[in-house]
């Protein structure tokens, strides 16, 4: 295992490592961005000429050194090339996810006191503006797409085109500035304040170091052997740790080149064609490309659909071994070869996975079907388990190791210990300094001997050494019986059934387990297509008896497997309800990266919660919801709640 | 199902319009291209090349230059026997008047005088439209059958009114009279077939092109964005006949040797051709192809099948290929307006999304 | 003077006669034209197919002899044949089969096709037919007679002195019989006010409470019936073989100048190139090397169409936008 | 929208009359489009509104009556001369090239820029392929604005009715035309493809300064993106002004207005 402090010898700071590509290796593409059809390409040199010419020309717009500048859109060339753009000039780039409402956007902007933001197109700006005098230091917009932007320019609001023509021709007074600002940074100062999406009340400015950020990147780079010129899509908001630090930091250090796709719904054929070689998705991607394989090959002619189940039961049972290089006997690896020519090759292709030879998922439990699916048809698919304040990665799966109930082992430079109270944590050069402006949760998280409290339970399997999570350690409570209750757990069972979307448990101080479903609606909707069940809405799908029978039969399994483990058999669920709308992250039900808010959900559905506990058959509920338009209106309906098989 | 486009992505409109986009299909082109050049030249013999090999490349010539006109820019000719003639007279002529012109040289010009002809029976292309304009077309088909039958010039007054190339050579090689040798005559007609190809893609690549198919799609509309009925018309009609022309030429000098205007260039080439682009594909440079190989091997397959095998009277085996391509061609205009080519690129579709339907 | 010249009424009057002929088969194209807009190229072939069934019934000819001998079978004829006038109704028969069978397979699928398309068609047709009839009855010459006067006409000849072959004049006569009647059907019956509504307009028709199939098998059982008329007078001049087809080609030229839509104008056009042709023949031709027949009609009309589009009495096509 | 500077004249009409054998389709209609503005021409259906357009670009010859364009009388022209002076249009009912694809269509609206010879073109070397590309560009930047990005190699036949009449308009904006005539381009639209079209034909006339030229039925669409409005009855010229002019206007309200619910 390499040193990943090693990396700090030869830079103190990220955009250090670009101007060295830049120098090294200007004619080597470095980011693309499909736009008017082609995938336009940036070699090293052009992306650092861009930054260079942003950061003057920041700096010609008043930027203060040390200052924070908020960053928001889709994945862009552009917005990348400002992050290093921000570093350089000497301030602290604040990236906030794209789809945050302005409320979300307000509490970041006042709290980070960002006075230039860079926002992608009219939609941003828009809610900048909206939030008007709420922000009395912001001072300048610069926004990219000039589309329909006519009537707002001013000397306030700018088109980002005009800033590279300030840094272009700036003045010798900001280049002598530029430089001094440069020389100042060492690897202890700021590289980047990441508001986490907060499972819980308002969200936290973590501050990672320019060595946390080097540190982490070159482990990982060392840790899957990341080879110079490996394609990656950067498709995940850029305001996400995981994006930072694989677009923004691995792929210079790595020389990756990295892809930003042109739109959200194109996200899929642009995966097509680029065909990365390093993936890193959350597990609901690869449930959602998993329910699309299925609902396709459905309809496909009988000899497919023949075909495909061979082979996928072929791959079930020796696929993982095949891509682990373990023997499985002639006969099948001549089986397998001939799958891979008919069903796996195509498949990869056409989910752009051809090239993968890394990939990752995280931040979520896997479901293990989908988990070994994809490993199985020779996607080489890992988990990882990391958060913000840790630079991503806490633990990580090594090729030949990888399971699905376990994270793996401890990332490059992380030390791991388990809490007296179950709590896993860590320590690593990678972790981050402190809460922005909130030195109280920082030492409630860190303390001085710099070991970091993840909030999640967990233990580290003997033998094997590697981490296995139970649940988010302040959730993990007891029952009134006294037994563990650890609500995660079993919401993760019950979410790897396709049909059902999310799953919230109760039971903490009770006697027993309850919980809320959401259902898939893609999913459960084609199944009600096959069953020829008609529905309006989806509250009516939700409340169709036939699909509370097939929820009902999910939950049986599930009560079924947990009962195996002792430990944990007083989670089964006894009572249940499908809720009758998605929960929300307009509504604050869950956050962006889609985490439960429980006791939120718990809050606003006493009333279903109760009547979960007190026996009655259907419950009357009214609903307040958001819609996209952030117009605000309420819902009612009548809930049925059904008793699922215990198991003793 | 052996496509494998993941990471086969264009970062430049060039290769974003290239003729092959897909990886696959570059390599299964070229790699045939080098077969056709390197292997079969070897192995071909007298009989494959005179009945399948130059047939096939001449005719898909011809096809091509009728698909320009036809498929392209929709103007149904039913001339193309006459302007096979010009060619050929026009190359008989060259290679009698100038001894030591090179093959290639005559080709071309006779290709040219072809076009000048094509360009003059094109001019009622202007006035009137669909099939007046077809039956217009068969005026050049009678008359200049007739012209080069009575015009004793034409065939250097020989009393059998009978044309016969003399021995011509490519670059020192002979390609025409009696001295050939098969694979001379084949790589030189496999040349100028890749040649004439390679141009009608560029042509139909290009904004000339796009003029045609503007033309055939909704003339109307086509005026409004600048095209000039007359330029786009003639101009298809001089491209197409200079293909016609080169291939006429081909037909008399390399691959029949001799000729006789009413038996080699009658009304039948005429049809020959267009049936060849219905069947192969109207406005596909494949399809012409496609349906040229189609048409060549047809009669073949039913010789040998029928009247080789299971020895039915070689008149019987005639008329039931009448029948067969006329029901054929019955057959592709209500099933599949865009010939062969439609289900070959339906099957490719099907290639490239499976094991899926969609 | 030309005119004075003896041998120019003789030209011209075998010339009138001849294009009475082209008018004849011109009449099947405007027909078929006026009632489906269909431009049918295999007009020609359906002569020669209507010819060869006539002579078949006459001769008793067993049907697709050639093909029975495959199987063993070498018997070519009945007995004996059918006296002409039952042959007559017999192929008639046949020719409304076939139009029936032309209106199920080939039209029905292309309705509401562009003329182009529908025009290819026929000429598949036109080829699906010349192959049938060969394996049918033959691809020999065969002699066609149904009892028509022949020879040169003693009265003309001690008249004039011209030579006006008799058969020519009685096939005239038959043509414009035929060309009358037709136009009278088409003009005042209420089947044929019918045709002509199609021709106007689809949804027309079905108002007429007919349906297009079957104005469309009428249509082109009629203009079987004229192939028919056309095959058999053809036919008895210069044998029954392949070449009959060819009457079709001479017939186009016709139809352009006269424009594809018009009755008298198949009529008119049809004796303009008719005498055209002959002249041209006699006159210009010997200068040039004779065998003009092939292609003057054909110049002829290419020329007047550079000027009149539409045919001397052809629709005028306006474009709207 | 009021700032726009709408001084010079771009083309004007003169007392045009045309008519059809017997049938008068226009009499003597003259009114003027600024350069820079939306011009509405309203009326009732065969008022004479289409035949308007034809005239304008070139595929009716009025008997009387003179055009002006760019300040210089217009000589009998034919379609396409009239295209390379800088007029575009779209059609009524949508005329597309239904063999081509979205891309091809578009790009066959930049054909008065091309202007690579044909051996050039044979060769597919120097500028045929060069001006091949830049135009490409221009293109891709039409179909990025009218957001059609996602249907770029379908054939346009296959699409619906909506997308094509939004791939018509790409077709005449990539020809960059200094007067865009539009022929009822939302006749048969859905309430959000209308506003969708406002939108395009409004950025088209703000971002890209083009001078546009539209006949609509849909009253409050014009009232929304129209600047001026020309109203046409039976041939004629009723009244011409300002949307709110226009409403007020009692022989319009008569003509027009009150026949316009049928």
């Amino acid at each position: 295992m390499t040193d990943n402090t090693a990396v700090l010898k030869e830079y103190s700071t990220i955009w250090q490592v670009l101007e060295e590509n830049a120098k090294k290796y200007p004619n080597f593409p470095a980011v693309r961005e499909k736009a008017f059809g082609i995938w336009q390409t940036w070699t090293w040199s052009d992306y650092s000429k861009n930054s260079n010419n942003l950061a003057l020309g920041l700096i010609e717009l008043g930027m203060e050194d040390k200052s924070p500048v908020a960053i928001v859109g889709n994945n862009r060339q552009q917005l990348y090339s400002a992050m290093f753009s921000i570093q350089m000039a000497g301030g602290i780039p604040v990236p906030i996810y794209q789809d945050a409402v302005a409320e979300e956007m307000l509490h970041v902007l006042q709290h980070s006191e960002a006075k230039i933001i860079i926002a992608e197109d009219q939609e941003q700006v828009d809610k900048v503006i909206e939030l008007g005098e709420k922000l009395p230091n912001v001072e300048k917009i610069l926004f990219l797409e000039d589309k329909s932007m006519r009537s707002y320019e001013s000397n306030d609001i700018i088109g980002i085109q005009k800033a590279l023509e300030l840094g272009e021709n700036s003045t010798e007074k900001t280049l002598s500035e530029f430089e001094k600002r440069k020389k100042a940074q060492t690897s202890e100062s700021t590289g980047v304040i990441l508001y986490t999406s907060g499972t819980t009340g308002k969200s936290k400015g973590v501050v990672l170091s320019n060595a946390n950020i080097l540190t982490a990147a070159s482990g990982a780079i060392s840790f899957d052997k990341l080879r110079p010129g490996m394609e990656v899509v950067s498709y995940l908001p850029m305001a996400w740790v995981g994006d930072f630090i694989f677009s923004t930091c691995m792929a210079p250090l790595g020389r990756l080149c990295i892809n930003c796709p042109e739109s959200r719904d194109t996200l899929m054929t642009d995966l097509k064609e680029i065909g990365p070689d390093f993936f890193f998705g959350p597990p609901r991607i690869f449930e959602g490309l998993l329910t699309s394989i299925m609902i396709r090959i459905e309809d496909a002619s009988n000899i497919k659909k023949r075909l495909f189940h061979y082979f996928m039961n072929l791959a079930k049972k020796i696929g993982g071994d095949v891509l682990e290089g373990k023997s499985v006997g002639l006969f099948n690896r001549a089986l397998y070869a001939l799958g891979d020519l008919i069903i796996y090759g195509p498949l990869r292709n056409s989910l752009g996975m051809s090239r993968v030879s890394v990939g990752y998922t995280a931040g979520e439990a896997i479901g293990p079907e989908i988990f070994e699916f994809f490993r199985s048809i020779g996607i080489n698919l890992k988990q990882l388990y990391g958060q913000t304040e840790a630079g991503v990665f806490v633990t990580m799966q090594p090729d030949g190791e990888v399971r699905s109930e376990t994270v793996g082992v401890p990332a490059p430079g992380v030390e791991l210990k388990i809490g007296e109270n179950g709590e896993v944590l860590y320590r690593s050069p990678s972790s981050f300094v402190e809460y922005y402006k909130n030195s109280k949760s920082t030492n409630e998280t860190k303390d001085n001997n710099g070991w970091v409290a993840t909030g999640d339970a967990g233990f580290i399997e003997d033998g094997t050494g590697h981490l296995k999570i139970i649940d988010r350690a302040k959730d993990v409570g007891k029952l009134a019986s006294g037994e563990m209750f650890a609500p995660k757990y079993v919401e993760n069972k019950l979410k790897f059934y396709p049909n059902i979307l999310e799953a919230v448990l109760f039971g903490k101080d009770k006697e027993k387990c309850v919980a809320f479903i959401n259902i898939d609606l893609s999913s459960v909707g084609n199944w009600a297509e096959k069953e020829n069940i008609a529905y309006a809405s989806y509250q009516e799908l939700a409340g169709h008896p036939q699909v509370y029978s097939m929820i009902e039969g999910h939950i049986n399994e599930v009560n079924m497997d947990i009962s195996k483990d002792k430990m944990l058999s007083g989670c089964q669920i006894d009572r249940f309800l499908v809720l009758h709308k998605e929960l929300d992250p307009d509504d604050g039900e869950i956050t962006r990266t889609r985490k439960v808010r429980r006791q939120f959900v718990e809050d606003k559905y006493s009333d279903l919660v109760k009547a979960l506990y007190d026996g009655s058959k259907t419950i009357k509920t009214e609903t307040k919801v958001t819609y996209e338009d952030g117009r605000e209106g309420s819902i009612s309906a009548t809930l049925e709640i059904r008793s699922a098989k215990l198991v003793k | 199902m052996f496509y494998r486009e993941a990471g086969d992505f264009k970062t430049s409109y060039q290769s974003d319009q290239a003729t092959f986009t897909l990886r696959l299909d570059k390599i299964l082109f070229w790699g045939l291209m080098a077969i056709a050049t390197f292997v079969v030249p070897f192995f071909v013999t007298e009989y494959w090349e005179k009945s399948v090999f130059l047939p096939f490349f001449i005719y898909s010539i011809a096809a091509l230059g009728l698909n320009i006109l036809t498929g392209y820019c929709g103007q149904v000719s039913l001339g193309t026997g006459g302007f096979m003639a010009v060619g050929a007279y026009a190359s008989f002529k060259l290679m009698t008047g100038i001894p030591n012109l090179d093959m290639f040289l005559v080709i071309m010009l006779a290709g040219l005088v072809t076009a000048l002809v094509g360009v003059l029976f094109g001019l009622p292309s202007l006035r009137i439209k669909g099939f007046y304009l077809a039956v217009a077309t068969l005026a050049s088909q009678f008359f200049l059958v007739w012209l080069f039958n009575k015009w004793e010039w034409s065939y250097n007054y020989s009393p059998t009114g009978q044309i016969n190339a003399p021995t011509r050579d490519f670059l020192g090689i002979d390609v025409t009279g009696p001295t050939t040798a098969p694979w001379a005559t084949y790589l030189f007609c496999l040349g100028l077939l890749f040649i004439f190809a390679w141009i009608t893609r560029n042509l139909v690549r290009g904004h000339i092109g796009r003029s045609w198919m503007a033309i055939r799609d909704m003339d109307i509309a086509a005026e409004i964005i600048g095209v000039n009925p007359l330029v786009a018309k003639l101009s298809a009609f001089a491209v197409s006949s200079f293909f016609i022309g080169v291939a006429g030429a081909l037909y008399f000098s390399v691959w029949l040797g001799a000729a006789e205007p009413t038996e080699a260039f009658a009304i039948d080439k005429s049809f020959d051709v267009l049936f060849m682009i219905i069947i192969g594909g109207l406005g596909s440079i494949l399809g012409s192809m496609i349906g040229a190989a189609f048409i060549i091997l047809l009669p073949i397959f039913f010789k040998n099948v029928l009247v080789g095998y299971c020895g039915i009277p070689t008149d019987i085996a005639e008329f039931t290929q009448i029948v067969f391509i006329g029901a054929l061609i019955i057959f592709f205009l209500i099933k599949e307006p865009h010939g062969i080519v439609a289900y070959w690129r339906t099957l490719k579709e099907k290639l490239r999304l499976w094991p899926f339907p969609y | 003077m030309f005119f004075l010249d003896p041998f120019f009424y003789e030209i011209l009057i075998s010339g009138l006669l001849a294009g009475v002929m082209y008018a004849l088969v011109a009449l099947g194209f405007v027909l078929i034209f006026k009632a489906s807009g269909i431009f049918n190229f295999a007009q020609g072939v359906l002569a020669l197919f209507a010819a060869l069934t006539l002579v078949g019934f006459q001769t008793g000819q067993i049907p697709f002899a050639h093909l029975l001998s495959l199987f063993g079978l070498h018997a070519t004829h009945w007995g004996a044949g059918f006296p002409t006038i039952v042959a007559l109704l017999f192929s008639l028969g046949v020719m409304v089969l076939l139009a029936w069978l032309i209106v199920q397979i080939v039209l029905k699928p292309l309705v509401n096709q562009e003329g182009i398309i529908l025009f290819m068609a026929t000429i598949g047709l036109a080829y699906v037919l010349e192959g049938v009839g060969d394996l049918m009855w033959g691809a020999n010459v065969k002699e066609l007679n149904i009892g028509l006067p022949e020879g040169p006409s003693e009265i003309i000849l001690d008249a004039t002195d011209m030579f006006i072959d008799k058969l020519e004049i009685s096939a005239a006569i038959v043509a414009i019989v035929l060309v009358v009647s037709l136009t009278l059907f088409s003009q005042y019956t209420k089947m044929g006010r019918a045709l002509r509504a199609v021709a106007d307009d689809h949804q027309a028709a079905l108002s007429v409470g007919i349906s297009l199939e079957t104005i469309w098998w009428i249509v082109w059982s009629v203009s079987g019936l004229v192939a028919l008329v056309a095959g058999v007078m053809w036919g008895a001049k210069s044998g029954v073989q392949f070449s009959l087809s060819l009457i079709a080609l001479k017939a186009l030229p016709v139809l352009m100048l006269g424009g594809f839509t018009s009755i008298p104008g198949a009529i008119v056009g049809g004796l303009i190139i008719g005498v055209g042709e002959k002249l041209f023949e006699f006159y210009i031709g010997p200068l040039i090397g004779g065998a003009t027949e092939n292609w003057f009609a054909y110049m002829l009309a290419l020329l007047f169409l550079l000027f009149r589009p539409q045919g001397l009495f052809g629709e005028k096509i306006i474009e709207r936008v | 929208m009021e700032e726009k500077k709408k001084n010079n004249t771009i083309m004007e009409v003169k007392d045009i009359t045309l008519r059809f054998g017997g049938v008068t389709a226009i009499e003597g209609v003259s009114f003027d489009i600024l350069e820079g503005e939306v011009r509405a021409i309203i009326g009732p259906n065969g008022a004479g509104k289409s035949s308007m357009l034809n005239v304008i670009n070139g595929f009716y010859h009025p008997q009387e009556g003179e055009v002006w364009f760019n300040g210089q009388k217009r000589g009998a022209m034919k379609p396409y001369q009239i295209a390379y002076q800088g007029i575009a249009r779209t059609f009524q009912n949508i005329a597309l090239f239904k063999g081509m694809s979205t891309l091809d269509n578009i790009m066959t609206g930049r054909f008065t820029h091309m202007k690579s010879g044909m051996i050039s073109q044979v060769f597919w070397k120097g500028k045929a392929e060069k001006e091949e590309y830049e135009n490409r560009e221009a293109v891709e930047k039409v179909i990025d604005f009218l957001e059609i990005q996602t249907i770029r190699k379908t054939e346009v036949g296959k699409l619906p009715y909506g997308l094509q009449k939004r791939v018509e308009l790409g077709r005449a904006l990539a020809a960059e035309p200094k007067l865009l005539l539009l022929d009822e381009p939302m006749a048969g639209m859905n309430v959000e493809e209308k506003e969708d079209m406002s939108r395009f034909i409004l950025d088209v006339n703000e971002e890209f300064g083009t001078t546009v030229a539209l006949i609509e039925h849909d009253m409050g669409v014009v009232m929304d993106i129209a600047d001026r409005v020309v109203v046409m009855d039976y041939g004629k010229n009723i009244g011409d002004g300002t949307p709110k002019e226009i409403v007020s206007n009692q022989k319009v309200i008569d003509a027009y207005l009150g026949v316009s619910h049928d």
